[in-house]
């Protein structure tokens, strides 16, 4: 491994190879995609809103990749609206439900399993006075059910929001029973599915959900696009207006390449997943197996109830950062906490919230996985890991502490 | 971060640090951090005729922890002891190429880690010294938020 | 012309001649800068939070692309923020200050010269207790200074906004004069940028505005974004709350295709300007010439003040969406009011407040240029446009009335 | 809107109108709307042996309002006064293809056009139909937003 750092550092970025594990950061967009889009980008650049004939070519488009997402995830095309990513989805669920909920009712139920998205908004929220509770997890990232029901129970809040899965451990949530309690008790259910979306099949509509934010770049779609699932009959407020797109619910002329490409996206997820994840789901459990057999390893999260795609895997003793640097320099790109965490030097809220102490969330790193990930990649992360994990716990005063 | 955040000089001495170890016999350790902050470090020292002979360092870290506890061990190691007493975090940091802000605070630990070395041999010979032991000690061990 | 639309029909779009005159609602992309967003398209999908290498290009690019942008307006890099548009960039201009803006002093001072975003974000802002209040305009679509001196005289307005010019009519606003009266009342003042940036120079440190936002497609870049220009020390609250991005001012994984497009958009923007413009004025001189020629036709807005791509002229007797349809069977594209309103049945809110007849209103059709528009092409307009007016005004009821 | 939300028959008339101009000598003219709500139609016509033996018309207004008013002398025309009085504006609508929703009023507005021209007919004959007259009639004057 050392000769190996040497090379990278004197000849800058050249790696042996290079593994991208940090899939939930970024995804590389489908070639097809790409290639889709371009036609948008030149020759129809005119506006929807046009009468004549510019307009008529961005007006299908858009519809065409409505379809596409809606069908993606079980919708009508009518309840699916785009918007800038997941973030503004996200904000325009948390924000738009609670200003047309009644007083008395506007409050905010989520949990440390979701994205940093939805608990900076709520806690934006809170300090404007809307009710807001967290659900507490269990040791392996799920949301613990019953403690989240006598939340409800407590009454004043019209919005649960939970991801479909932890994006940063990847366990999967109670979804159905959450939403069953939910209805019971008349609070509306918002859904992330973020980071599930191009891995996991869903139908919104069978599932009974309110409200579901996706993310184009989530699909292997372009960035800088996300979509808003709105169940007929649920009301919103707009938090950007103007003039009047998408029903008045985002205003702002729509950014068609992007639309038309990420609606691409989801027509090849749909029709590729079956193919695709069986296959990431083998090369994940291969760098699973092979991490864990590494000494005082462990995983985070659900070994079986858990995303196709995501690794989290915790080394005792020795440090996230440096681990990740360490893979860095030999062309291995993973994460620690969410990529939002990594300036920071906080512990990640989701392992906090898990039961995790603060050494073990400072040891944990992220690897999450996309349809181009091969074994070859995952065998040679297996070759370099050890090597590096070692170096580093003999430097550590931890490790030795507890090997005397 | 990475190869833009992070000096030439920190990167080579993350990955070919200096020092490493615990000396044996060691006339001081100072232990400093707390796993909990995510920065932990083990400075132990030999000292022959007032110079500091040896020197060794185990730190829990990240890259600029590692590296900055590497560069002190090399700083130091030969020097006397009021020499090492008068090192300063500046001196390491400038050492280093300079740290990114949020890093500054891994140079602050590792003259901390020295000091309480030094302060423990001078017990051991029976000369107090409080003024080694680093103010916000206590800060170190809470497992707050606030770890520096 | 009769052979020609019948022809149209038949073969569906076939023309002999495509025109594009609706640069307002769309603009063409640099093809350079299509070019330059493929490899953040298909290699350097990163995310700039990341720690490891595939967060370098995104961070640089990222950067550069502020650079430009900012080099454009004459700010500083750290004074600009990216957004997913103009829209987006409005409305956190206008929602972020009133929210920083202290009790007794939440007031926003606008004008019909205003495009809808910012129209309809103040009556937003109205409805839930802001203060607005609206400066008219005089005959030729220009701020009237007296009586916006006299609002903010009034007090209890922390925001004044208006647009460099009126992109409908393309009248420039007394922007020197209002900034100077607001800054002595200490009223911020946001400047809208879309529509002029492409073709006017400024500089929004010596002219010393506070907030400015600026499209991405209006510098011929990609669609989906934009940015804002916040004056140091200018306090805003995030609309779109999250990851903590761009300050913590706009959250949401950053498109950073889009984003680089725009600063690529902005720097050929700012080196040709002063060759493209000066073109694009005589081409747009040749047709309000030739249109003014047709009898009972006058144009809409100053002569002189415009901006260099806007041709706003209307016919008497006429409606405009019978003469926009006909343009368009004829391979012209041109706008009635702004794009947003050619779907509803209004006149134009700009041109009322102007103070035309409805009927005049009606009548107004809205011509913009872009770089890439030539001599020819305009003279294919002008060999076209008397015919469709003569026969529409054959029709109608008002001509034969006054010609009797 | 243009090609894909009106129909090729909308188009044909908007692009072809048949029937424009003002009959000589008109038995009765109906005019409806007002500039400024921006649609304006005149329906003249000439009736003989109680058949509409002419009819023409004139509009100020976008292409639905053109091409409604064109079908509608198309089909008026050689009708019995009767058979005129019955026509609605769905059967206008019918025989274009359909309109837009937000283009309806068009058709309802050429209907009431037709029926002031045989109010106008009637009424030269001393025959008082107020029946004929449209009931909104006032509010097609208004200046306002409600311009039906
Ligand atoms: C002056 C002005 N401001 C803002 C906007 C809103 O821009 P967008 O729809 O690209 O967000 C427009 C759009 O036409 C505009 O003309
Ligand atoms: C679960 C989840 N939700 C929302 C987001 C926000 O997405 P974006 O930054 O693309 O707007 C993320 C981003 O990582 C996420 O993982």
């Amino acid at each position: 491994m050392g000769v190996l750092i040497i090379d990278t550092i004197e000849k800058g970025v050249v790696h042996l190879r290079s593994v991208y594990l940090d899939s939930n950061s970024g995804m590389p967009m489908w070639p097809e995609v790409i290639s889709s889009m371009l036609p948008y980008m030149s020759e129809h650049y005119g506006n929807t809103s046009s009468i004549h004939a510019m307009g008529n070519e961005p007006k299908k488009a858009m519809e065409m990749a409505r379809s596409h997402v809606a069908e993606l995830i079980g919708a009508d095309p009518t309840e699916v609206i785009f918007t800038s990513g997941a973030t503004e989805a996200v904000n325009l669920a948390l924000r738009g439900s609670t200003e047309t909920a009644s007083e008395g009712k506007k409050g905010i139920i989520y949990s440390q399993a979701d994205h940093r998205t939805v608990t900076a908004t709520a806690e934006d929220l809170s300090r404007k006075g809307v009710r807001t509770a967290m659900m507490p997890l269990d040791h392996l990232g799920a949301i613990k059910l019953k403690e989240a029901v006598s939340i409800m129970d407590q009454g004043g809040f019209h919005l649960l929001s939970m991801p479909f899965a932890s994006q940063e451990v990847g366990t999967f949530q109670p979804v159905e029973d959450l939403v069953k309690e939910a209805a019971e008790r008349e609070v509306l259910v918002h859904l992330d599915l973020t980071r599930s979306a191009f891995q996991v099949p869903i139908d919104v509509k069978k599932q009974g959900i309110d409200l579901a934010t996706i993310s184009s770049n989530d699909l292997l779609g372009p960035k800088g696009v996300g979509a808003l699932y709105i169940k007929k009959g649920v009301r919103l407020k707009p938090i950007l207006t103007g003039g009047g797109h998408e029903r008045a619910l985002r205003s702002g002329s729509e950014n068609i390449p992007g639309i038309y490409g990420m609606g691409k996206a989801a027509s090849i997820v749909k029709k590729r997943m079956g193919d695709y994840v069986p296959q990431m789901e083998r090369v994940r459990d291969a760098l699973i197996d092979g991490l864990l057999r590494i000494e005082n390893t462990h995983l985070n999260g659900n070994m079986k109830m858990r995303l196709p795609n995501n690794a989290n895997v915790r080394f005792d003793f020795i440090e996230g950062e440096s681990i990740l640097l360490m893979l860095d320099l030999n062309g291995i790109q993973a994460a620690s906490g969410s990529a939002c965490s990594s300036k920071t030097l906080e512990p990640s809220p989701t392992l906090m919230a898990m039961g995790l102490k603060h050494e073990e969330a400072h040891g944990s790193i992220q690897m999450t996985l996309n349809p181009n990930t091969t074994i070859d990649d995952i065998q040679y992360v297996l070759e370099v890991v050890p090597g590096i994990v070692e170096n580093l716990r003999e430097m550590s005063p931890l490790y030795n502490r507890i090997g005397d | 971060m990475s190869r833009i955040e992070y000096s030439k000089k920190v990167m080579e001495h993350f990955t070919n640090p200096r020092n490493v170890g615990t000396v044996d016999d060691a006339d001081g350790i100072g232990t400093v951090g707390n796993p909990v902050c995510g920065d932990m470090m083990e400075i132990s020292l030999k000292v022959e005729d007032g110079r500091i002979e040896d020197i060794k360092f185990r730190t829990f870290g990240c890259a600029s922890a590692i590296a900055t506890t590497s560069m002190l061990t090399e700083i130091i190691k030969g020097k006397t002891i009021e020499e090492a007493e008068n090192i300063s975090w500046d001196d390491v940091v400038k050492s280093l190429d300079g740290l990114p802000p949020v890093k500054v605070h891994c140079s602050h630990l590792a003259i901390d880690g020295l000091r309480k070395a030094l302060y423990e041999y001078y017990r051991k010979r029976q000369i107090y010294r409080p003024d080694l032991i680093p103010k916000d000690e206590e800060s170190h061990h809470e497992s707050s938020p606030e770890c520096e």
